[in-house]
């Protein structure tokens, strides 16, 4: 192997294929709302520890529909959950608990 | 009747009471004794376990309490009250409340008096085992005969006694048969599924003092008796004639006994040992920390299944979301059924209603948060931002007397936050604002989701900001937190106030003036504010003196919980609405022209639903300030 | 005497147009170029939101025209205007003098091979919208059952480049219908729709995208750029998933490409003998957007339909029968004094 | 794969290819790396095919690479662009033929600019005027090298040594190509089947007797892209693209690949180097890089030409497998030899890549 001074440059891409369809499943099988998003943004406009840190359960279910659920632990970690989300999604998602679902099965 | 004393020795007490045998046993009693047996045993046991669970410093605890003096008065006063004479069900339902007493307090006089007339009449067969006094006692007058000629006074006021309290029982064994029939005429709207223990104690129960009535009606012309037994037995003889086989109702009534002591621990009716323990643990101060054991397990054991949960709960207005009451949760925790306990654990709104109206004050809420931190305290979370925010107060040099705390929710109502903060310009008070843009929630949710560990980082760092800021009054407008603030948190001289009791504070101290407007308002009273800190007054004294305050078909403690409580884990938002539907309608009671509420959860699921106009109490109040 | 009116077009808007007006008495003769009548609508198979079948819409749709002369297989040689009626000479020989005419033309399905890079007509799992529904009509499925299906919104609509900045108004619902359909299909399936914006505009259409989410339908923000064929014969397709800004790619068994509704060109031939004009989009111009959609700017001539832009079936049929009452009123007007 | 479907885009995108007389010019690059490819386009296009392809010294670069890379402004790309079409008038030729695809690209960037806008035109004819005393003109007809040898493919085949079969199996090679971004992304009617499905190699390797490899990422950039290379910060990009293109070809077990623009074959050759010895991976056979070729060398390899006069020994990935599996005799003792027989040195041997 050499040091060339660069390498090649991971990919940003998502590849679906390769997305864990199964832990997906299981969590929508807990809490069916987790198909219902329709990325509206309520959710992060609002929430409380957005304020502070990078919080958003659109994109964190987004990123565990592209596999990528360290994407979706990180930005729920500073979730306090506070509820403001569940108050204004329009969908009526059950916020709070697909959080909880979200951390248990995905920070296992 | 002389062939069958002929046999015995006659040992003649002063009232010509006789011992018609002399070993003073029949194989009869061994059912009893065979059941009361295993229910010593088996509390004995149970009771170690539950000491052994228990904490040490919980153990500590409720060994001061047993032995000052005020908690040992309490505990009698309550024991009797809650255990015997079931004072909190007469309150609220008068015939249910007769129909426990008639039995309990029946069965309790039954007891005492009855020991109380072996020891003035045969006092010989109180002293020891050997002289059966387990049972002799329970079947007194099988085992003895009386001269008819040396009736006293003193023996017939005790038949007397007797046959009345057995009476009594008998009438509150008539309701609870009748309530098993028509349970809406006793006041309550559902009742809960016995299971197969249940039903053989229920029944046992239902049995063993009529059969009691029954074996002492048989023996009344050869050991006395009241009003009652003895006209009984003259119709047994008129039936039957002279020669009386009576063994049979006293075995029957003996196997009652030992079947209902038998079934005791499978079934609902240990709650009648249970309870006097748990109201021990609960005046020692003691609290839930494990799910299933130590104080959680006298909880568990101590809910006698009545029911009254079932009409408490708000999800009720869905039968399907019956089986998430606390009857039901505490009946699965009991069989040790995880997955329904779970179920029923993450559904519950956490209103706290059940708890309020238990009978034997069972706070299952209190359990269901520990069976949720059971799974979710281990999530991880990361709260790093906190130890840095040092909160977003205005003016940090001043210190302020007031500070307030809007909280998450708050946010979301923009006309609470301007109206408290006009009110409190309008009194002329010194404040800062805690949380104008951003804030640190105040744990509450986490707490009520079971992620004690990451609730406790959330109150840490508030605590540290509140204390930081030299307020000497936290004033917050969320109740929510207010109960958190309350309980949780360690502010040193620092008064948590809800904007309910401040307005109610400055209107009594002139600071703030309003006038009364002409509209008939209702009161929502929400769940946290009043089961949870018990402020139930503070808001009306207010409401009072600015409308004219109608009532809820359910308020204060019996109030309808709106539905959007952070309590509730999966409760989804088809269900949540119809409990906020039925919420509105039991304040439409007296049709109101406004609703009036005080926490910002309730006002947007109430809003939602009403069809009169939805207020803010500190709106409602900024709109009747008197002008200067 | 019977007023002659020629209704130019035998779909949804020719049909209950003729159906209305022969109601009034008129003299309807509708000329249709294909050989049956029903257009688009006979080639669907089930239609949004409800899902009903789209040979109980034809039907009933026919049983209005019993009493209308129809010519199918038959196109419009020539129209003139003479001094206030039109003389059309028909292919099958038939010369008509109609005091009022309709064109109902309709539109034509974006040709989907022109956006080339979506390979349609060069890898043998893209499809059309309107392929996907004749194999629904016909009862025919994949095999092996695909386990991945995609569906592209927008094929040919809102696209500058393919020649149309429009939106085409029916592809969302469509899309996610069919998407519906084919997980019913294909339960274990993927199904994957590629949106821009979801037009969700029209009633229960909201509630027919919530039914897809909630059966698993992953929907996608983000345009479809490329298709190419993998080494296994499946279709590599790459888009961006623009709500998390990051490219995308996924492995599909079947793409399917929501093609959108350009002008009629059998349409737009009967127009350039009228010069009726058309507007930037291709599709006729109205008298008057707003009020008078139905009229054209020729006295007696008029529109129903999709010849004025894209228009969902409703839609078509609410203006083929406003056009009837608009043709009446001309009549009455010009012809009955 | 349905063929037909090409046939028919590929039908759409048809350009007008004069059949002789240009006016020539080069490639820096091309120059540079492969000098044998221009050297070999001259040699078949005149004497084997005998056409008159005209060449000068007085022209230059065409000012892309600066232009790509922001150092110059549009007008003075444009004026040196002009004085290039200048030359090939005052030459007497209205046929342009380049041998970069980058100033394919930019030539057709520039005609089309000025179409669009005349005045810009007018002020680019002045600056030439002022600055080379030169008539201002436009090529008829503007075309690539690989357009002409796209164009006498057929004539090429006619006298062609060797096909591009496997002699072993009897199996047409499987071919990549690869066509520079320039050729025809930017205006997909001045390509040789447009864009999304380019016609002009293709062309060339069905004549020849290969087979085409249709995979995922053929469309993408060979990771050239001026900034990306030049800099090197940039350069784990550059390499990434071209990662992407092997992992994608890879499935599809190619013998080898062809290309048209000066950059591309230099990068998918050399990066091939670079990602064995970073990622310690190949993606030819036993070790072997997959080899790659400008479409002239292909071209000489089936009429016969020798091997290292071809240039073929300046490649990163040998060829010599290739070269066996068609069957075409090469002297390894001459690998390194120059023109005039003097030993050029031999290079280090790679550690992965064989």
């Amino acid at each position: 192997m050499i040091d060339f001074g660069f390498s090649v440059n991971p990919s940003s891409r998502i590849n679906l294929d390769a997305a864990d369809g199964e832990k997906f499943h299981r969590l929508a099988a807990l809490e069916p709302d987790a198909l219902k998003c329709m990325a509206c943004g309520s959710c992060s406009a609002s929430c409380s520890a957005a304020a502070f840190e990078d919080t958003s359960l659109r994109r964190a279910l987004l990123s565990l529909q592209n596999g990528l659920s360290d994407d979706a632990a990180k930005l729920l970690s500073h979730c306090m959950l506070c509820g403001k989300c569940t108050m204004v999604c329009p969908r009526g998602i059950n916020t709070r608990h697909l959080i909880l679902s979200i951390l248990k099965i995905y920070s296992l | 009747m002389i062939s069958l004393i002929t046999n015995t020795v006659h040992q003649i007490t002063p009232e010509g009471i006789i011992d018609r045998y002399p070993n003073s046993y029949n194989h009869f009693v061994l059912p009893f004794v065979i059941g009361m047996t295993f229910i010593l045993v088996y509390l004995l046991i149970g009771l170690i376990r539950i000491l052994y669970h228990l904490s040490g410093e919980d153990r500590l605890k409720l060994l001061k309490s047993l032995i000052n003096p005020k908690t040992a008065w309490k505990n009698i006063k309550d024991i009797f009250c809650d255990c015997l004479l079931h004072t909190k069900i007469w309150k609220r339902k008068p015939l249910l409340g007769y129909m426990h007493s008639a039995i309990a307090f029946g069965w309790f006089l039954l007891i005492i008096v009855g020991h109380i007339e072996v020891g003035l009449f045969a006092p010989r067969h109180l002293s020891g085992l050997t002289e059966g006094s387990l049972y002799y006692p329970i079947f007194y007058r099988f085992f003895i005969w009386m001269n008819p000629a040396h009736e006293t006074l003193r023996g017939s006021v005790f038949f007397f006694l007797m046959d009345l309290i057995l009476l009594y029982i008998l009438s509150g064994i008539g309701l609870a048969m009748f309530k098993r029939v028509r349970s809406i005429a006793l006041g309550m709207r559902h009742t809960t599924k016995p299971s197969l223990a249940d039903r053989v104690a229920l029944y046992c129960l239902w049995l063993i003092f009529p059969l009691r009535l029954l074996a002492e009606g048989f023996t009344a012309d050869l050991s006395g008796g009241g009003f009652l037994t003895r006209p009984l037995n003259w119709v047994f003889r008129a039936f039957f004639g002279n020669e009386l086989n009576f063994l049979p109702t006293w075995w029957a009534y003996s196997i009652c006994l030992g079947l209902f002591f038998l079934a005791m621990p499978f079934s609902r009716y240990m709650h009648i040992l249970t309870e006097p323990l748990l109201i021990l643990f609960r005046n020692a101060g003691l609290k839930v920390r494990k799910p299933r054991k130590g104080f959680a397990e006298a909880e568990i054991y101590a809910c006698s299944s009545c029911g009254l949960c079932l009409d408490a709960c708000p999800m009720n207005t869905q039968k399907k979301n019956l089986k998430y009451s606390s009857v039901y949760f505490i009946r699965f925790l009991r069989r040790r059924n995880k997955k329904k306990v779970n179920e029923i654990a993450d559904k519950c709104l956490m209103c706290g209603k059940c708890y309020a109206l238990c009978p034997v004050g069972v706070n299952s809420p209190a359990i269901r948060r520990a069976i949720r931190e059971t799974h979710n305290n281990s999530i991880k979370s990361d709260y790093s931002f906190m130890d840095t925010y040092a909160g977003s107060a205005e003016n940090s040099d001043k210190k302020n007397k007031i500070l307030y705390f809007a909280g998450c929710m708050s946010h979301l109502t923009p006309v609470i936050i301007k109206s408290v903060e006009t009110l409190l310009k309008a009194s002329g008070e010194d404040y800062e604002f805690m949380d104008r843009d951003k804030g640190i929630c105040c744990g509450r949710p986490l707490m009520l989701a079971g992620r004690t560990d990451a609730a406790r980082q959330t109150i840490q760092a508030n605590t540290k900001i509140i204390n930081d800021s030299g307020c000497s009054i936290l004033l917050v407008s969320c109740p929510i937190c207010l109960k958190i603030f309350k309980e949780e948190y360690s502010l040193k001289g620092i008064e948590v106030l809800h904007y309910t009791q401040l307005a109610d504070r400055l209107i009594k101290d002139g600071k703030l003036k309003v006038s009364k407007s002409s509209s008939a308002i209702v009161y929502h009273d929400p769940c946290e504010l009043g089961r949870g800190c018990g402020i139930y007054e503070e808001p009306r004294n207010v409401l009072k003196a600015v409308a004219e305050l109608k009532k809820a078909s359910k308020e204060k403690d019996e109030s309808i919980c709106c539905g959007y409580s952070l309590g509730t884990i999966t409760l989804d938002e088809k269900d949540k609405a119809k409990i906020a539907e039925s919420s509105v309608s039991s304040l439409m009671a007296e049709n109101p022209d406004e609703i009036v509420t005080s926490c910002p959860l309730c006002y947007r699921a109430i809003r939602s639903k009403a069809e009169v106009p939805v207020k803010d109490f500190a709106e409602i109040i900024c709109e009747n300030i008197e002008k200067q | 005497m019977k007023n002659n009116i020629l209704v130019i077009g035998g779909g949804p808007a020719g049909m209950e147009a003729s159906a209305a007006l022969s109601r009034m008495g008129y003299n309807v003769i509708l000329a249709e170029k294909e050989k049956s009548l029903g257009g688009h609508l006979a080639k669907w198979d089930r239609l949004f939101p409800d899902q009903i079948p789209a040979k109980q819409v034809l039907d009933s749709l026919l049983e209005g025209i019993k009493d209308v002369k129809c010519f199918t297989e038959t196109d419009v040689n020539s129209i003139n205007l003479l001094d206030r009626s039109y003389n059309a000479m028909l292919s099958n020989g038939i010369t008509i003098l109609a005091d009022a005419v309709l064109l109902a033309s309709g539109f034509d399905l974006f040709k989907a091979e022109k956006k080339e890079e979506y390979g349609y007509g060069i890898y043998e799992g893209v499809l059309t919208n309107a392929d996907l529904e004749k194999a629904f009509k016909e009862g025919k499925t994949f095999s092996p059952a695909p386990m991945a299906i995609g569906f592209v919104h927008c094929v040919g609509s809102r696209d500058e480049k393919a020649g149309n900045p429009a939106c085409s108004k029916v592809c969302c619902a469509t899309a996610v219908k069919q998407a519906i359909e084919t997980k019913e299909l294909y339960p274990d399936a993927n199904v994957y729709c590629f949106y821009m914006d979801l037009r969700m505009f029209g009633r229960h259409y909201e509630d027919l995208y919530l039914r897809a989410q909630k059966s698993g339908i992953r929907f996608i923000r983000g345009r479809v750029s490329e298709v190419s064929e993998t080494a296994d014969g499946r279709l590599l397709v790459k888009a961006e998933d623009t709500l998390s800004s990051k490219p995308l790619k996924v492995s599909l068994d079947r793409l399917v490409l929501m093609a959108g509704m350009r002008p009629s060109k059998a349409g737009r031939a009967v127009g350039h003998q009228l010069n009726l004009t058309t507007e930037e989009d291709g599709f006729f111009s109205s008298a008057d957007n707003l009020l008078s959609i139905q009229r054209s700017k020729l006295p007696g001539f008029f529109y129903a339909g999709a010849c004025t832009g894209p228009k969902t079936l409703p839609d078509t049929l609410h203006e083929a029968r406003s056009a009837a009452m608009e043709i009446d009123r001309y009549i009455k007007e010009n012809f009955r004094k | 794969m349905i063929y037909e479907g090409k046939k028919k885009i590929w039908a759409e995108y048809q350009k007008e290819i004069p059949e002789d007389h240009y006016f020539y010019v080069r490639s820096c690059i091309r120059q540079s790396f492969f000098p044998a490819s221009e050297a070999t386009f001259l040699d078949i296009t005149r004497n084997k095919l005998g056409k008159d392809i005209f060449e000068t010294e007085h022209h230059t670069t065409c000012g892309g690479i600066a232009y790509h890379s922001d150092a110059i402004p549009q007008e003075t790309a444009m004026t040196i662009i002009a004085r290039q079409f200048a030359l090939m008038k005052k030459y007497g030729y209205e046929n342009y033929v380049c041998s970069c695809i980058t100033s394919f690209g930019l030539y057709c960037e520039t005609l089309e600019t000025w179409r669009e806008f005349p005045e810009l035109q007018q002020k680019i004819a002045e600056n030439l005027w002022k600055t080379c005393h030169l008539e201002f003109a436009k090529p008829k007809f503007l075309v690539h090298a690989s357009d002409l040898i796209f164009k006498y493919r057929m004539q090429i085949a006619a006298k062609s040594k060797y096909k591009l079969v496997n002699k072993n199996t009897g199996e047409p090679l499987r071919v990549v190509e690869h066509i520079g971004c320039h050729y025809s992304k930017m205006f997909p009617s001045k390509g040789v089947g447009g864009a999304e499905y380019p016609y002009v190699l293709v062309g060339m390797i069905e004549a020849w007797g290969g087979q085409i490899v249709d995979y995922p990422e053929r469309r993408h950039c060979c990771g050239f892209g001026f900034r990306q290379y030049f800099i090197k910060s940039n350069r784990g990009y550059s390499l990434a693209n071209t990662h992407k293109k092997f992992e994608s070809m890879e499935p599809f077990k190619p013998d080898m690949i062809i290309t048209n623009c000066p950059g591309c074959p230099y990068f998918l050759d050399r990066w091939q180097y670079v990602i064995a010895e970073t990622e310690g991976k190949t993606y030819g056979q036993d070790g072997h890089g997959i080899p790659v070729f400008t479409y002239e060398e292909v071209a000489g390899l089936v009429m016969g030409y020798d091997p290292w006069d071809l240039g073929l020994q300046t490649h990163q990935v040998s060829v010599e497998p290739l070269l066996d599996k068609i069957g075409i005799p090469y002297d390894p003792a001459k690998k390194y030899l120059g023109k005039n027989g003097k030993n050029l040195g031999q290079p280090e041997k790679p550690h992965c890549l064989k």
